[in-house]
């Protein structure tokens, strides 16, 4: 659906990273984790495509929250919102991750801005009780966003900086065979960078582990109908707008 | 005062207003039939199609540009067959012309599509896309030179009764040429315009944008050469030209009609807004009704040049 | 480390760095002088001269479009000699190469500004400008058709021994031919693209909003479209290419210049900014210098195309 | 000169009219009435090209003043602006009011939104005690601007408005004539829309009085570079930016 969104609050929770909680009754009630919004950014027509982001939070029944980075024109035009802006949101929209087979242990696996769906998850996982332990990687102490949140939300966290300025130092997937070994999840969720999930999914693969990935791609209609954010599959393009952008790891052509 | 009258005849459809949502950018309209009222479009073009299914380019496919974007889809579609089993059927439920649009990479596809999509149910037109830019063979050549493009035309003629409705590609030095050369193959109506040939590079990266290098430019950043070129088509062939080209707004769309266009299709500005092809023409009625106009028609090529 | 070398030589001129100033934009430099110092520049292209003055066209003469705009000024000057006995000499205060863009509507009135330019001090080379799509006859033909715009170009060779730039129309379907014939007449560097036709309408007054109802549109909007015409003009010639079109930043300027151009020349943005020549130089040294390159020559046509 | 100038002050002083005051004090020192700004409207290249404004008012030492009516994009932007907001100002730019030949009485004349030069001019006539007298004309009394500064700056104001709510009902033309006659003036300062200025100089000639007229014209480098602002005159075309806008009424071919 296509809604006005009022801006309920904005924080910048870590050095050019923001977060912003929507009025969005609509899209907050049919939200699920792994779903994201479609952000009309600037006035008039500066921008011809919208922005997509991951629904980070819609537990409140009214709201919904985005976690971004300011890396260009939209973010920087979004991080300039004040509370009371009205925004043009679609959404929500894709295919969350999928939670069909009740696994018993789930591990999330978020490098950098890849917390930004994983904290909705993990909210929910909670509330079902299900048992989730946390990998997460940034470049810095301080990027290692929602800490405190995971701490709640989760049973275990372990981390890697490349600074080493908190866990371990190097990056998420020198720490990640060792967290599975450890908690023996029976399904990973993971979202980050392409490299990083690359890498994710060959470690599940070889540890035997189920493993969803969220990617991303350059986005026009977000809805399914462009096909420009297509991603190779092992049964040709799929669009990570609607056919994603959740993935089982095995079906993606890395 | 009584409404308006909006509806229009391009080769020989008739619909209830001149607003159709162009091809490639509405899918097979199921994604949109969330979001808008597809019943109330002047028509809809399909993405184009092939004979045989087309897995398009590698990506990145898009990219932004100064009030535009870039575009190498490459024609990704599951193929005609595909396309008469799962979209027109699911099409046919709507009050809504469905004028298909057709590609190829030689005549040979060209007429084994028309052909395919010619026995099937619920098409009210083809769209000969002669000019997406994105494939290597065929496609372009035919929209460059005005004798290859009166030649399959001519073909695709022969193959099919349905309304023939071409599209020109804007890559050309004279487009009434080209215009006046398919019109005289037997083309109904004249779509114009597609994408303008661009390019971006990542100056981080030293790459191009796109990963095939090249594409299609669209949006409001084109709406200028757009008009120039459906304001010289207009006048120089008797059938009617579906104006395209940046169309975002009302305004934009009777800049179209105004300059001659019997009708305009929406394509990049249902990416900002879905509703974009409504708002168009609600604005249309509004216009019209402000400046006492009782139809559309008049107000087609109604441009006014001082001496 | 030392500051980058940005110095580059087009057409055997030498120019401290690649950053020229567009023709007609910024007139013969007196009314910029105020805001930049002229001696920063690579270049300074002048505003169109043709042997006789000429008036122009009627207003409005320009129009904003969607990060464009349009112009038909039509060449308006005073002609060659009050050029050379009015802004020449002032020009010559400077530490600037400076490029006279000459037109004329048929190859007579070419070769005679052509000899008149070539006998007065104080001019480094001439731009032919074979495109400017704004005069009746002659300009436009030329810059359309290979052969024509070879002979004009061969002729003018024959008229003069400075350094030979010519300036290309974008409003071809193959730009390659083009540039490819006008090397091989003479041409020691080619300039593209000029501005590409467009149109604009006001729906209230149902009139073009140029007086002269086509003109040719500038700035950003075209950007994508001169970057893939110079990138493919670069790969096909062997002589240096001068990139217009929408270039309002370093970041633009290096696209260009990634994409194969020896050097850019900056238009319709000193509208916006004055000073954008000035910080498109910085922006390009800075660029060099945080990458590691010692000189500009470096990245020219350094675009990186995967497999 | 370029500068980069705050607001200091911004009011909507009628309906759809805007006065803003800009810290620019190397502007002001120079600004002569009749002469224009060149501003840059809008973030990043959303607008190629500026937006033309007389300068409204320059007789503190450091602020400029622009008075505008929204008309369009541009003015939108403008009028959305807020206090301690940065603006990019050229100016100023162009020939104002020619006061060589020292008049004895001046007529100023300003039709609608015209009056916005013919302040700043009274304002520096009043304070060379020159005798000057105003012909205004509007849509309605609302839009009669600034009236209340020119009882203070003029011996007398005939007004015109189209609705009759203040003066004459009519145009300002349709009490020119009367107002010549009874006041004599040696000049005639005018500005206003050009079917008005037209009609203006054709009354001065016919009462053979001076008349010098503001023109306004579509504007792209507002310096005299690029021959877009052009009027034609008795001697070719002239620019509009550069050797104008104040033109002497008889040059202009009307
Ligand atoms: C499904 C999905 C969910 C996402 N969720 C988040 C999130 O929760 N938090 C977050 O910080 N970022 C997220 N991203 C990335 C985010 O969309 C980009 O950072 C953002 O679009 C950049 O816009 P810009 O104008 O600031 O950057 P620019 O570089 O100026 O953008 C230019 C163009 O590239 C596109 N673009 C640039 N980077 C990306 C990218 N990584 N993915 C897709 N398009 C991109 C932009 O949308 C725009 O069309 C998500 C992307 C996708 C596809
Ligand atoms: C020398 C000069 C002084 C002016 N002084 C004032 C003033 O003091 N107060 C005031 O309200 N207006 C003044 N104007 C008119 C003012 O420039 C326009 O109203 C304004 O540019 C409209 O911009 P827009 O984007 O809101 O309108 P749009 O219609 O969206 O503008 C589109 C384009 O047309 C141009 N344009 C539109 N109307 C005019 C016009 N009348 N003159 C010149 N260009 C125009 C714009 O600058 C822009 O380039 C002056 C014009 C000139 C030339
Ligand atoms: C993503 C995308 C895909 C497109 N695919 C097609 C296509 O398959 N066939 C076609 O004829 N035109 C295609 N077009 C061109 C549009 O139909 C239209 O002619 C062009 O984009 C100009 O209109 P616009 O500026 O309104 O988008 C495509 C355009 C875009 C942006
Ligand atoms: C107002 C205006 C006047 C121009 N006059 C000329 C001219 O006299 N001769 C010429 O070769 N190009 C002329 N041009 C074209 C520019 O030099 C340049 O090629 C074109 O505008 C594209 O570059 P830009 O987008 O940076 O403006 C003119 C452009 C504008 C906007
Ligand atoms: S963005 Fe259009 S299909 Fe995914
Ligand atoms: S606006 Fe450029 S000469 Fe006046």
């Amino acid at each position: 659906m296509q809604v006005k969104a009022t801006v309920l609050q904005k924080d910048e929770v870590a050095p050019q990273v923001h977060k912003i909680r929507f009025f969005a009754p609509r899209i907050a009630k049919s939200a699920q984790p792994g779903q994201f919004v479609h952000i009309k950014c600037g006035e008039e027509q500066n921008y011809i495509l919208r922005r997509p982001f991951s629904i980070h939070q819609a537990n409140s029944s009214d709201s919904i929250e985005i976690l971004f980075k300011v890396v260009g024109r939209g973010t920087s035009w979004l991080a300039k919102l004040k509370v009371k802006d009205s925004v043009d949101i679609i959404g929500p929209l894709g295919n969350g991750f999928s939670l069909k087979s009740r696994p018993g242990k789930i591990m999330l696996v978020a490098g950098g801005m890849g917390i930004a769906p994983l904290i909705f998850l993990a909210d929910k996982l909670a509330k079902e009780h299900t048992k989730t332990y946390t990998v997460i990687g940034a470049a810095n102490k301080e990027l290692l966003l929602d800490y405190m949140n995971l701490k709640r939300l989760t049973r275990k966290i372990t981390a890697a900086t490349e600074d080493g300025s908190q866990g371990v130092k190097g990056l998420i997937t020198d720490i990640l065979p060792a967290a599975i070994t450890e908690d023996h999840p029976d399904v990973i969720f993971a979202c980050g960078p392409f490299s990083m999930l690359r890498e994710v999914a060959f470690i599940a693969r070889r540890e035997d582990v189920d493993c969803q990935v969220a990617l991303e791609e350059l986005m026009a209609c977000g809805v399914g109908a462009c096909l420009a954010c297509v991603v190779k599959t092992k049964t040709g393009f799929k669009r990570v707008c609607a056919d994603g952008p959740v993935f089982d790891s095995r079906e993606i052509e890395w | 005062m009584s409404r308006p009258d909006l509806a229009v005849e391009i080769a020989g459809i008739k619909l209830k207003n001149p607003v159709i949502t162009a091809s490639g950018t509405f899918g097979y309209g199921r994604e949109y039939a969330e979001f808008i009222d597809l019943n109330r479009l002047g028509a809809l073009v399909t993405k184009t199609i092939t004979f045989q299914p087309r897995s398009g380019n590698p990506v990145p496919r898009i990219c932004e540009t100064p009030s535009g974007m870039l575009n190498s889809i490459g024609l990704q579609n599951n193929g005609a067959e595909a396309f008469a089993a799962n979209d027109l059927p699911w099409l046919a439920q709507f009050d809504l012309p469905v004028i298909v649009s057709i590609g190829g990479d030689d005549i040979d596809q060209y007429c084994r599509v028309t052909k395919f999509i010619s026995q099937v149910e619920g098409v009210s037109a083809l769209e000969v896309n002669i000019s997406c830019p994105n494939v290597k063979f065929g496609g372009l050549g035919f929209g460059r030179d005005p004798r290859m493009a009166a030649d399959l035309v001519a073909k695709i003629r022969t193959c099919s009764t349905l309304p023939l409705i071409v599209k020109l590609s804007p890559n050309v030095g004279d487009i009434v040429a080209i215009a006046q050369a398919v019109v005289r193959a037997g083309a109904q109506a004249i779509s114009l315009i597609n994408t303008v040939l661009g390019m971006a590079v990542d100056i981080e990266s030293k790459r191009p944008r796109l990963k095939s290098v090249v594409g299609g430019l669209s949006g409001p950043a084109i709406k200028p050469i757009a008009l120039r070129m459906v304001w010289e088509v207009a006048k120089a062939i008797d059938v009617p030209v579906i104006g395209i080209g940046g169309i975002a707004s009302a305004a934009d769309a009777l800049e179209f009609i105004l300059a001659g266009a019997g009708a305009v299709a929406v394509g990049t500005a249902v990416f900002m807004d879905p509703q974009s092809p409504i708002k168009i023409i609600e604005g249309i009625e509004e216009y019209l009704t402000k400046n006492g106009y009782d139809k559309i028609s008049d107000i087609v090529g109604a441009l006014e040049i001082a001496e």
